[in-house]
């Protein structure tokens, strides 16, 4: 148990998360702004933003757009490139006591593998996770949608690193647990799951579609059933830590995801609505 | 760069009153001590409406006047959010994040300008304030709506001196018969130190070209607050996305939460915003 | 333009629909009991509970669990069997003036065949939706998981009826479009998009799942987005026409299924809101 | 065989009043001439929680009472629904769909036993004053409660003349100390003609038990009235099945909605029924 009533979360590999409750990767940015708003360091852990090779300014707007109990959101991985986070952010991460894992995103296995490599001698990065799941962006779901590409860009980059590594599945495919067997067989040391639904949202004034894609990421409560079978069949198909995410908004939502098997679990998009969601989470299941 | 949120705070603020302007304007009074101490003009708080899951989102309002330890906000019934607002009763808790936003640069002396498109007038009584509170007093509203009813009553623009408000009618019925940007040309006589504007997005493109055209010198400080869909409201979805000039006639985004909602005019790319397919509509 | 206001839809086959809104399979049942409730005579179309070549007894309660904005199901395929509803259901469907359009689960291509068979010569049936896409049953998801399979099955299907075919298809794949594309091949006439989604919902009192199989089918508004982007996937990838279904609750969630390029719609769970949702839907259209 | 939905209709009423019984107990007034003029003892109504979509689907109430064109319903907020039905104010619409549901089976003579545990008594005074309509005096009520302030007033079970209620509390803080199947034993003495149940399930399976045991005689009429998650409320979603001894002491399946709630006890799978994982509970 650590001081805060947990039993950390061991993913493997030397990381292990003070408390269950992380906050999602996107809906967090760098940490730097809910820095600001919230206490930080009681969160298990913070995934950033999705982060590229290089620097990405994102799509048109208008990006999210609300529907009943979601939002779509069609950010399209705007980050300052992974150079920048290695040589500038990391900086300000020293002296956080929680650990921050480094969501990456690319277009080929090269681009994954880069990035890790650039976070590889980075003290402040605790383990990173693979975004193969991003719907917003072209080639973004290759990886997540197909196992044994997926298992070839895990095997690719346990190659380059000695962190832990998880991987961020997709939802949108026909058999989410085969990917996590594949990746877990190539090497993942644990896998969260799941990223964004893909939904589209008709402009009811024009009759075109919101988004300027056409789609985007569904996340929100209206996933939280969804989300929480696909979570339930990824933990009945692996040995590694399953991450639950999606649509969780408080305590009772966040058990559910523990109660089916996952070790842990991140705050996504209700953090937008209240940034204190993930520690009131926390306190909550504190209190089980 | 990391947006500035240390003033920005949550707080459950109490419902004094949702009063009917007419027209469908309504202003919201809550008691909320940290808003009403730390909202500077032109900045924003996120509100919560209603305590379900749909809406889902918070919605950005700008402050619209503070008053000791409470706050003012104008706004319309136009869709779920605001209907929930529209029905709060005196007592019922106003859950708050805020203040958000980067406000008005607030000049100390000389001529102003604010000009107002419908709910646009929304930042300008606590700006205007401000602004006297600074010693000026030559400021000109240009107030501009759809119809006579749907007009912020001039003597709220501020309390408990009024500005000069010139009001304008698409329809006529009140000031001007046509648009609030047609009182811009005899205003911008008054070689204006600054010129505020806030309303819908294509109102402000049209201020924008107005002033342009005109052929006068812009005034040296421009800004206008502007509008995104917004996710958080506080820097971290990266959803507010808006226009601006970037390099070499390129395109680049700000943020419309933390960059803005107030932007220099200078800055925003208006043929980028006028091509965009619109905010979220319901 | 028919009497209503609306042009016919034709979905092939000697097949038109009166006007685009009908009332989805599983929740209108054979329409005895909403006849009773609605003027049923100005439905575009009936889609009767799936039927199975022997009568079938269904789940173990709790059978139904709501989720927000949403609801789950795990009817189980309640029906009396394909030789009831011929001999004695038909022949109650004599004098309405709507399509009645009979929807056939199996696990085997076998069963559909013997199916479709047993209903050629039924004058009263108008058409035959293949559901091959029912999460709550076992093996009631390979078909509609797999285009070769799909295909195989529409193609024997193909062979016993004259009547127009439609599919229903699965959004619980990774590609809708290409199971479309394989029935189309195959020789649908039509497909209907979407069937429920694969959720799962936590007896928060006692930590186990609500419904008896652990997971159960998203239903409801919640789903709206998704079932939208997986319609227009689908209109996208076929020439035939599309149905679409998922989460209409009233005419501008409908028209958003037309503006992606759907044929008609189906309303599904509205109807046990309100008996009534799909006949508002068709006046809410009509202004237009 | 399809259900007989004749008299079931959509009916937007007008609620009168929403009264605080005590212990968290709440009685619904509203004018619904429709409801009244139809709802007999047993069958129930669809209601409408709110005019979004969370909660999505209606939720089913017992037609408490009627009177001239207002009907009574009593509940408890245990949820969202329940909780939204309890915030309504005089003069709201009440969005209603019935009556629905096979309701009690009316005997004409002879002495009546109705027992009812928690909200159970729901469905009491409508079948308690068409049983008095069809001159049947000598009824027992037998009303069991957690606590003393949640059991349903005596008085309330039959206007105006009030039947003999004997009364059981899990905490005696009134009437007997225990369960209300205690007080089964000595009234089944009275040679019923018929006995009415309503209650959670389990507590139904505790009356089945208790009648069984006790050697007596069953009564002919041996009614219960029972829940089940429902999808509907009509008949077609197939959701709200209860498990009834099949062929061959196998369970087949019949809807709550449509052949129930009321069913006959003695067709009951009690033993099923009660290793189900339970309704669903948010
Ligand atoms: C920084 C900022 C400050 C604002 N201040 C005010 C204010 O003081 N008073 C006021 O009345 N409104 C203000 N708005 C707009 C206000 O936030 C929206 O009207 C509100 O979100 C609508 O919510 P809803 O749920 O009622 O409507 P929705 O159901 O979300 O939408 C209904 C209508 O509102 C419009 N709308 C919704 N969100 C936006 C948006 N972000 N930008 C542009 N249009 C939108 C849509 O075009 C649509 O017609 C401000 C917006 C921003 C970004
Ligand atoms: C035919 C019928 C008649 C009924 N009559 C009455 C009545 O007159 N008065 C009354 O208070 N209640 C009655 N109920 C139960 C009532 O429908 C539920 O209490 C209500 O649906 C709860 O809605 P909610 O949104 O408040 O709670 P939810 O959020 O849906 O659930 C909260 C709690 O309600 C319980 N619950 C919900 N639905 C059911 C259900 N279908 N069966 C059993 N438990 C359920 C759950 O166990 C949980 O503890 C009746 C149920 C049926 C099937
Ligand atoms: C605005 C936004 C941006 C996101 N960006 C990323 C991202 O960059 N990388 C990633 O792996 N997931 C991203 N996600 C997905 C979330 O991490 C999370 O998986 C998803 O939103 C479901 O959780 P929720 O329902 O709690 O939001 C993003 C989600 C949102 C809403
Ligand atoms: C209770 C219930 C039973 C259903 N049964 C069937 C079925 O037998 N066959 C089928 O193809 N679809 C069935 N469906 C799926 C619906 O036809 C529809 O595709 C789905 O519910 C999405 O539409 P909706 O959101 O409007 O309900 C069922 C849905 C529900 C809610
Ligand atoms: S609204 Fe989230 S970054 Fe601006
Ligand atoms: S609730 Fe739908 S069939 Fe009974």
């Amino acid at each position: 148990m650590s001081e805060n009533g947990f039993a950390g979360v061991d993913l493997g590999r030397g990381l292990t998360l003070p408390n269950p409750v992380g906050l999602a990767s996107g809906t967090a940015g760098y940490g730097f702004e809910l820095e600001q708003l919230i206490d930080i360091n009681r969160i298990g852990a913070l995934y950033t933003k999705g982060t590229t090779v290089g620097a990405r300014d994102g799509n048109p707007p208008p990006r999210v757009a609300e529907t009943g109990g979601g939002m779509l959101n069609s950010i399209g991985l705007q980050n300052p490139g992974v150079d920048t986070v290695a040589a500038d952010y990391a900086p300000r991460w020293r002296g956080w006591t929680i650990p921050i894992i480094v969501n990456i995103a690319g277009g080929s296995v090269d681009d994954y593998v880069h990035c890790v490599t650039v976070l590889e001698p980075v003290a402040e990065v605790a383990g990173i996770e693979l975004n193969i799941s991003c719907p917003n962006i072209a080639q973004g779901l290759d990886f997540g949608r197909d196992p044994d590409a997926a298992g070839r860009l895990v095997a690719a980059v346990r190659q380059v690193t000695e962190r832990c590594v998880i991987v961020k599945l997709s939802p949108n495919v026909t058999d989410i647990a085969a990917v996590a067997r594949a990746v877990e067989d190539a090497g993942a040391d644990a896998v969260s799951a799941v990223n964004t639904y893909i939904g589209r949202k008709i402009h009811r004034a024009t009759g075109r579609s919101v988004l300027p894609l056409g789609t985007g990421g569904l996340s929100g409560p209206a996933i939280q059933p969804l989300a929480l079978a696909a979570v339930a069949a990824v933990c009945d198909a692996v040995r590694i830590p399953v991450i639950g995410v999606g649509g969780i908004v408080d305590a009772a939502s966040a058990r559910d995801f523990l109660i089916v098997g996952a070790s842990a679990v991140q705050v996504g998009t209700a953090t937008f609505v209240n940034p204190e969601t993930a520690l009131q989470v926390l306190d909550g299941l504190r209190a089980d | 760069m990391t947006a500035d949120l240390s003033r920005a705070s949550l707080e459950t603020g109490e419902v004094l009153v949702v009063e009917r302007l007419g027209g469908g304007l309504l202003e919201l009074v809550a008691r909320l001590p940290h808003l009403a101490a730390t909202a500077m003009p032109g900045t924003f708080a996120q509100l919560r409406c209603g305590d379900g899951t749909t809406p889902l989102l918070r919605r950005p309002f700008s402050v619209a006047w503070t008053q000791d330890d409470t706050c003012g906000f104008v706004f319309e019934a136009v869709g779920a959010g605001t209907r929930l607002l529209s029905e709060l009763q005196p007592g019922d808790p106003l859950d708050t994040l805020g203040p958000l936003g980067h406000g008005f640069s607030v000049v100390d002396g000389g001529t102003v300008i604010c000009v107002s498109g419908g709910l646009g007038c929304a930042p300008f009584p606590l700006l205007i304030n401000e602004l006297r509170r600074r010693g000026v007093d030559d400021i000109l509203v240009l107030n501009g709506a759809r119809t006579a009813t749907r007009l912020y009553p001039a003597e709220r623009f501020a309390r408990p001196a009024v500005p000069v408000v010139a009001e304008a009618t698409d329809d006529g019925t009140r000031g001007h018969h046509g648009p609030v940007t047609d009182l811009l040309g005899q205003a911008l006589g008054s070689n204006p130190t600054a010129l505020y504007a806030c309303g819908p997005n294509p109102m402000l493109g049209a201020v924008m070209r107005t002033l342009t055209e005109s052929g006068a010198e812009l005034p040296p400080t421009l800004e206008a607050s502007l509008e995104a869909p917004m996710g958080c409201g506080f820097g971290t979805c990266l959803g507010c996305a808006l226009p601006v000039r970037g390099e070499h006639g390129s395109t680049a985004w700000r943020l419309c939460c933390t960059d803005g909602p107030v932007m220099p005019m200078r800055e925003v790319d208006w043929e980028g915003l006028s091509t965009l397919p619109g905010a979220d509509v319901a």
